[in-house]
């Protein structure tokens, strides 16, 4: 028969998932299996995305849920609908927390991610010979996404450890996740810290990191003087290390959506077509990118 | 047929007809399955659709209800799971909602705040509570038992959808035969006439609010119940799409129209929209494009209809 | 009789303006009351304390020797009052009968018996004999039918006191004669009726007593009418002596100014022609719902034409809306001032030069200080009674809103032809007579005048000819030399009785239901 | 004093009371740095606010302006980067801009279709065209040049302070002293009777969405060079901050009621609760919280205000 499988993420806008879905489509292509993509924001759109492919005869799908706790919720409706379940990007738990094994599960842990750019960020740090008293950090918040905040107390616990003074890092909550949002939030840091020269900013993706970059630039911070580091490595990163001149954008941790979404695919398939069940855990790595290199990390990754 | 397409029920009409074409073109959507899931991906517009129809007869808005609807189905995974008992955590939960819809109405008859503000300050005072109290992550149940208000079946039918069913009669129902109903119509075709005809329009306006919070909370459980979690970011957005549902189905803004089959027909095609915008694969990005066209072409078909039948805008 | 209802001192003042100073009289039982006074006296105000729509400032009122201390509509309701608002308090969106019990729906436990709403709905509206269907939306009825339905409510809510504010300010003679029967039954029954109007016919047809408002003050109170003259009053009201209050003076009629070929539209379905010249006032008269407005509205551009033409001095006005009339130099000043003619929450200098400004308003720049000066010259010469031309005209009286909005056509500029549809409606005699002075003074000029009056001595005493319509058709076109009451009011019925029967026989006809 | 409070001008007394006590009380807050940075921050909500006034004003409704923001924001970028011209690339946002207001109004006006759900439409259909044209991701902007847009200074302050002071006077100005700010105010009172005073309220309308269009891409060109890169996900939400600003600022939304000076207040008050909150370290969740109650508050306080003075609500 013919299979078809669905794809469901939850935020469709963000380029992480376009790429997700693409790489997944190449895997379509090779194997001829029809690919369904579907964005669900929340948990009720997630139960009718299943229905829907349910419906429409699939045989399984992938998902990056929109919130990990749903994941009971997840695993009744693809069994109610008979369809085979792997998980991307976030895993699923119960309701006390723990992991739900069973299904199988290709991810990056968040902390891991976060601890990647704390690490490049302490390193900068030595290598330009600051003194972390004199240094502030900006972090750039939105601490109602929980994937958000694992990220970024993975990064500070790094910096922590090194030995970075608690009391000069500072919460600049963004009331939306987008640039402008950010922006402001990180004005208001620095402006009510004045007297702290030197900075470094840390946020759940690039497009917050990017924010505390363009308002250390609006109140006169030099690019020298200010180490961002983001995460993802999509357009709006990339588009910082195009600038012809270096920015306080450092760099991102790039993570590669092309096994998320290309083997993901694939193994689904063998799953359904061949009845060779995947691994229950896959973990991949993020990796640091910076100016100089990033062109070299996202060959190595296989984006491009 | 001419007078079919034309009368009371055009919109009716128009959306069998509208559907019969979707049911013979698109794979898939006449099946018992897809209709079931149809059905229930709409429950949560559906029931909040019920009592967004008074608030917005009596010219009122509610930009609340997202929030409530998170709030009060964090309430009743939060104090069931404390309780133990899951009727201790429906009673909270429904208390809960009832408070919120209370002191929106309180605030917008009795200090005469307008609506809309009082409504976007409590959507988020609201939804902040909701994140403190979880401290920002979803909640997960205790009880199984607590699925089973949305997995339970009743002659093959899941319960929201009864629910829902039963909503959309009962308030149906009070829109057009009882007091409350007319006195709601009169508030927004006529404020002034009414408060001279001796309506105590700002009780009303308090009840209706109540009832919308009473109900967002109904939705609340249910929701919480069917993604088997408290989700202090669930329903973002909702108000929206519920204001939608109900314009699309005549409902007037200014206040004084509103008709049960019309919200019904507008929560449908809400939700048949993105049914088969899913089924037949339509990528993320033109889904945006195609929803805004839907709903133009939704009400340029229905404004036609109503010039047509010679009725005043 | 004893004094059934009685105010005393009763003062009410809004920021600016002092609407009642200290304001005492009584009502006896079964008396219709007459309450007179110029536009902004202070009439509706005493209506709406007596309502419990507003409170006093200060004093109080009694009924049946008690004093009443009603906080809301709710409690004057229960005291036995009900009061008829001088401007339409309907819900455009519920059915006649919805309306009527709206406050009071009956039924058990909050769900309506169906079959009482209409049935007791139906049986009092022909008791009285309206013949509207109680399952009619209102919105789909005129605004005569619409002043009925209002009426009515006084009938259903079974009352002591009865306040009834200009009710028949929107009707014309036959539905008037409808209301006086049923006034004159209620005064049987023992009820107060406390009637305000600007028609001194009706208050000497209707009212026992009489009490005159003068600047919110007691001006004179009459307990016997039959003691007083129609002069008398006018002066107590106005001040002065108005001897002849049409003051008709015939003009030269030059060129034909306004040429209409075949009119017709949605709701005008029976094309009309007709032309008007220079000089000439031209009367429409008609019972309510003959398509007089309908026909105005037309020529106007505001409804689409389905066929005809219109030109003024020979030239067509196309397309048809009101902008392209406007500078053809077509005005109608329309007839419901609520819906539209005044612009609510603008003061009344903005609503008088909202059309005209385009001429002093150079590349769209405003001109305060032309505007004012508008303003001023016409609260003057309309004498709208106002503390400053500042005032939002919600919060003017309803006869000083008819003023501003008159204004705001007198003061447009290339006027050729002046439509007015009910000029005089809710406006004192005072003011009337100015108006129609204005009117002839602009005829004089060379402006083509059409006049749309359901107010037969008023149509008969200011137009050089007046056509009659009836169901949507023109009945008769009649001249000054033959103008004649019972030709008119023949031609203005829609089936004539043998022997010519006029209107004042055919008071419980039923008025034509659509 | 009382006279002062109670006045025209009230709204801005009490903001400049809030003002002082905030500055006195709050450490960093009155320097030079968070003064500039706060009115830099409120210069999206600000500008589009101007047109959002007169769109108010006139009964109407636009839920599109964040939407447009982006997507005329991303043109600019891609335009220019196109072209290799900043020039091509300002006047490509312009145009795009204009036509999706145009486009608004024509359909609200012409065929007469509800105003919130034509602009609800346009709204994802335009912010679908964003997504499509950049395929969701950030554009970067190759000629540095675009950034001194935002970042040049004159006298000190950075130019989308003065285009944003700049639209407050001339659109204050056009509001209060041109017939076309009148026949708005107009139209709101009572549509049909300023139709029927010869105000041609359908053209009227179509030119306010043209311009509210028009000025969304201002918006959304100084946003692009703020940021330096279009982003078709830039500004959601804004359409809600905006029309608050306006209410908080006392525009009616039942229309005919609007000043320029209330607008600018809400536009502040806005933008100080935000940046007070950071300043004040207030926990993420707790701000939810507390920009709901500012909103209360402030609506409160304004309506107390009026009462007394014995204006009608
Ligand atoms: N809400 C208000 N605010 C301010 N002034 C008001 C208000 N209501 C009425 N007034 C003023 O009170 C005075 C009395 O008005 P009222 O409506 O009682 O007059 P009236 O005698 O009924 O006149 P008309 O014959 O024109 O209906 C007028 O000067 C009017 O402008
Ligand atoms: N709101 C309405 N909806 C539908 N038809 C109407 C409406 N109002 C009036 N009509 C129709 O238009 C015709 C003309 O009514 P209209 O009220 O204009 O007459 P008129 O001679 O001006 O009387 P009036 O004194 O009431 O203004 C009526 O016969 C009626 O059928
Ligand atoms: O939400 C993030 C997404 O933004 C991407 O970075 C992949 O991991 C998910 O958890
Ligand atoms: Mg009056
Ligand atoms: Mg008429």
């Amino acid at each position: 028969a013919d299979v078809k499988i669905g794809f469901i993420v939850k935020q469709p806008e963000e380029p992480w998932f376009q790429d997700e879905w693409k790489f997944a489509d190449v895997a379509a292509k090779e194997k001829g299996f029809t690919l369904v993509k579907i964005g669900a924001e929340d948990g009720e759109k997630v139960q009718s995305a299943i229905d829907n492919l349910g419906a429409q005869g699939a045989q399984g799908f992938i998902i990056c849920t929109p919130d990990v706790k749903l994941g009971p919720g997840i695993v009744a409706k693809a069994a109610a609908n008979d369809l085979k379940l792997m998980t991307v990007d976030d895993r699923l738990v119960n309701a006390d927390g723990s992991p739900i094994e069973d299904v199988p599960h290709m991810g990056i842990s968040a902390t891991k991610i976060g601890e990647a750019v704390g690490q490049s960020i302490v390193d900068e740090i030595k290598k330009r010979g600051w003194d972390m008293k004199d240094v502030g950090a900006i972090r750039v918040s939105y601490d109602q996404l929980p994937t958000a905040v694992d990220r970024v107390e993975g990064a500070l616990s790094v910096l922590k450890a090194a030995g970075f003074p608690e009391a000069n890092i500072f919460d600049a909550p963004q009331a939306k996740t987008d640039t402008e949002a950010a922006l402001n939030a990180a004005t208001v840091v620095l402006n009510k810290n004045a007297g702290i020269k030197k900075w470094v900013a840390v946020g759940l993706n690039d497009e917050a990191v990017l924010g505390a970059v363009r308002a250390s630039e609006s109140v006169g911070i030099p690019a020298d003087s200010m180490i961002g580091v983001g995460i993802g490595g999509a357009d709006s990163a990339i588009n910082e290390f195009k600038k012809p001149a270096p920015t306080g954008f450092f760099g991102t941790v790039i993570i590669s959506p092309k096994r998320h979404g290309y083997e993901t695919a694939l193994n689904m398939y063998e799953w359904i077509a061949n009845g060779k069940e995947p691994e229950k855990l896959t973990l991949t790595a993020g990796q640091i990118a910076l100016r100089d290199n990033y062109e070299q990390v996202r060959k190595d990754l296989g984006i491009e | 047929m001419k007078k079919l397409l034309l009368g009371e029920q055009g919109l009716v009409v128009i959306f069998a007809v509208a559907f019969a074409v979707v049911a013979l073109t698109v794979p898939n959507f006449l099946t018992e399955r897809n209709m079931l899931g149809l059905l229930q991906s709409v429950v949560t517009i559906g029931i909040v659709a019920c009592t967004m129809m008074f608030c917005l007869a009596s010219r009122d808005f509610d930009l609340s209800v997202g929030s409530t609807v998170a709030f009060s189905g964090m309430i009743a995974v939060m104090a069931s799971n404390a309780s133990g008992s899951i009727v201790v955590g429906l009673v909270a939960a429904l208390l809960c909602g009832g408070a919120v819809g209370f002191v929106n109405g309180l605030v917008i008859a009795r200090f005469r705040i307008n609506a809309l503000i009082t409504t976007l300050a409590t959507m988020q005072i609201v939804r902040g509570f909701a994140l403190i109290a979880s401290d920002g992550r979803a909640v997960g149940i205790n009880d199984p038992g607590f699925y089973q208000l949305a997995l339970s079946k009743f002659l093959g039918i899941p319960t929201p959808i009864w629910v829902m069913a039963i909503f959309f009669i009962v308030f149906g129902f009070v829109l057009n035969r009882t007091v409350f109903g007319k006195n709601t119509l009169a508030i927004g075709g006529n404020p002034e006439a009414s408060r001279l005809a001796g309506v105590d329009v700002s009780s009303m306006r308090i009840w209706i609010f109540a009832l919308q919070g009473l109900v967002c909370a109904v939705a609340g459980v249910l929701l919480a119940s069917r993604i088997t979690s408290g989700q202090p970011n669930a329903a973002t957005g909702l108000e929206l799409s519920v204001i939608s549902a109900c314009v699309l189905g005549g409902v007037s803004l200014a206040g004084g129209r509103a008709a049960m089959t019309g919200v019904i027909v507008g929560v449908l095609i809400m939700g048949i929209a993105e049914n088969v915008m899913n089924l037949l694969n339509i990528q993320a990005f033109y889904q945006y494009v195609v929803r805004g066209l839907i709903l133009l072409l939704a009400v340029l078909l229905d404004n036609l209809r109503s010039a047509a039948a010679g009725r005043r805008g | 009789m004893q004094d059934f209802l009685e105010f005393r001192a009763i003062s009410k003042g809004y920021p600016g303006v002092q609407a009642l100073a200290d304001v005492s009289f009584s009502v006896k039982k079964g008396a219709v009351h007459g309450l007179m006074g110029e536009n902004g006296a202070g009439k509706s105000t005493l209506i709406r304390v007596l309502s419990g729509d507003q409170s006093a400032d200060t004093g109080d009122i009694l009924i049946d020797g008690k004093p009443q201390r009603y906080r809301s509509v709710r409690d004057a309701f229960e005291a036995g009052v009900i009061v008829i608002h001088q401007e339409l308090q309907l819900v455009p969106e519920l059915t006649v009968a919805e309306n009527l019990w709206l406050g009071r729906f009956p039924g058990k436990a909050g769900v309506i018996d169906r079959t009482r709403l209409t049935g007791v709905v139906k049986e009092k509206l022909a008791e009285i004999g309206i013949a509207i269907d109680p399952a009619a939306k209102v919105a789909s009825l005129s605004i005569g039918e619409r002043q009925m339905v209002e009426i009515a409510k006084a009938v259903m809510a079974d009352a002591r006191v009865i306040a009834l504010d200009e009710p028949t300010s929107s009707l014309s003679s036959r539905e008037s004669e409808i209301l006086f029967a049923l006034i004159d039954r209620l005064r049987a029954q023992g009820k107060v009726i406390l009637y305000v109007s600007h028609r001194l016919d009706e208050i000497f047809r209707l009212c026992d007593s009489l009490t005159v408002l003068r600047d919110g003050k007691l001006a004179a109170h009459h307990p016997d009418i039959s003691e007083v003259t129609r002069d008398q009053i006018i002066a107590e009201m106005v001040g002065r002596e108005i001897s002849n209050i049409w003051g008709f003076r015939p003009r030269e009629r030059g060129a034909v100014r306004l040429e209409v070929r075949d009119l017709a539209g949605r709701k005008l379905r029976t094309p009309i022609s007709f032309s008007v010249r220079q000089g000439e006032i031209l009367g429409f008269f008609g019972l309510i719902g003959a398509g007089r407005s309908e026909m105005a509205r037309l020529v106007y551009g505001a409804d689409s034409r389905s066929q005809g033409t219109v030109s003024v001095d020979g030239k067509a006005v196309t397309p048809d809306s009101p902008p392209q009339s406007i500078r053809s130099g077509i005005v109608l000043c329309p007839e419901d001032r609520k819906s539209d003619g005044i612009v609510q929450g603008r003061n009344i200098e903005e609503n008088m030069a909202i059309s005209s400004r385009r001429h002093f308003s150079p590349f769209g720049l405003l001109q305060p200080k032309k505007e004012a000066e508008l303003a001023e010259r016409f609260i003057a010469k309309l004498r709208v009674r106002t503390p400053s031309r500042k005032q939002d005209i919600v919060n003017l009286s309803g006869g000083n809103q008819q003023k501003v909005i008159l204004g705001r056509w007198l003061s447009e500029q290339g006027v050729k032809v002046l439509i007015i549809d009910e000029p005089t409606r809710g406006i004192d005699v005072g003011a009337k007579s100015e108006i129609y002075e204005i009117l002839y003074e602009l005829a004089g000029q060379g402006m083509a005048i059409v006049v749309i009056s359901s107010e037969l001595p008023e149509v008969m005493g200011i137009t050089d000819r007046i056509m009659v319509m009836c169901e949507g058709k023109v009945a008769a076109n009649i001249e000054r030399a033959d103008f004649d009451e019972r030709r008119i009011l023949a031609a203005a019925l829609p089936d004539v009785a043998p022997d010519g029967a006029n209107a004042s026989e055919l008071p419980n006809q039923q008025v034509q239901s659509r």
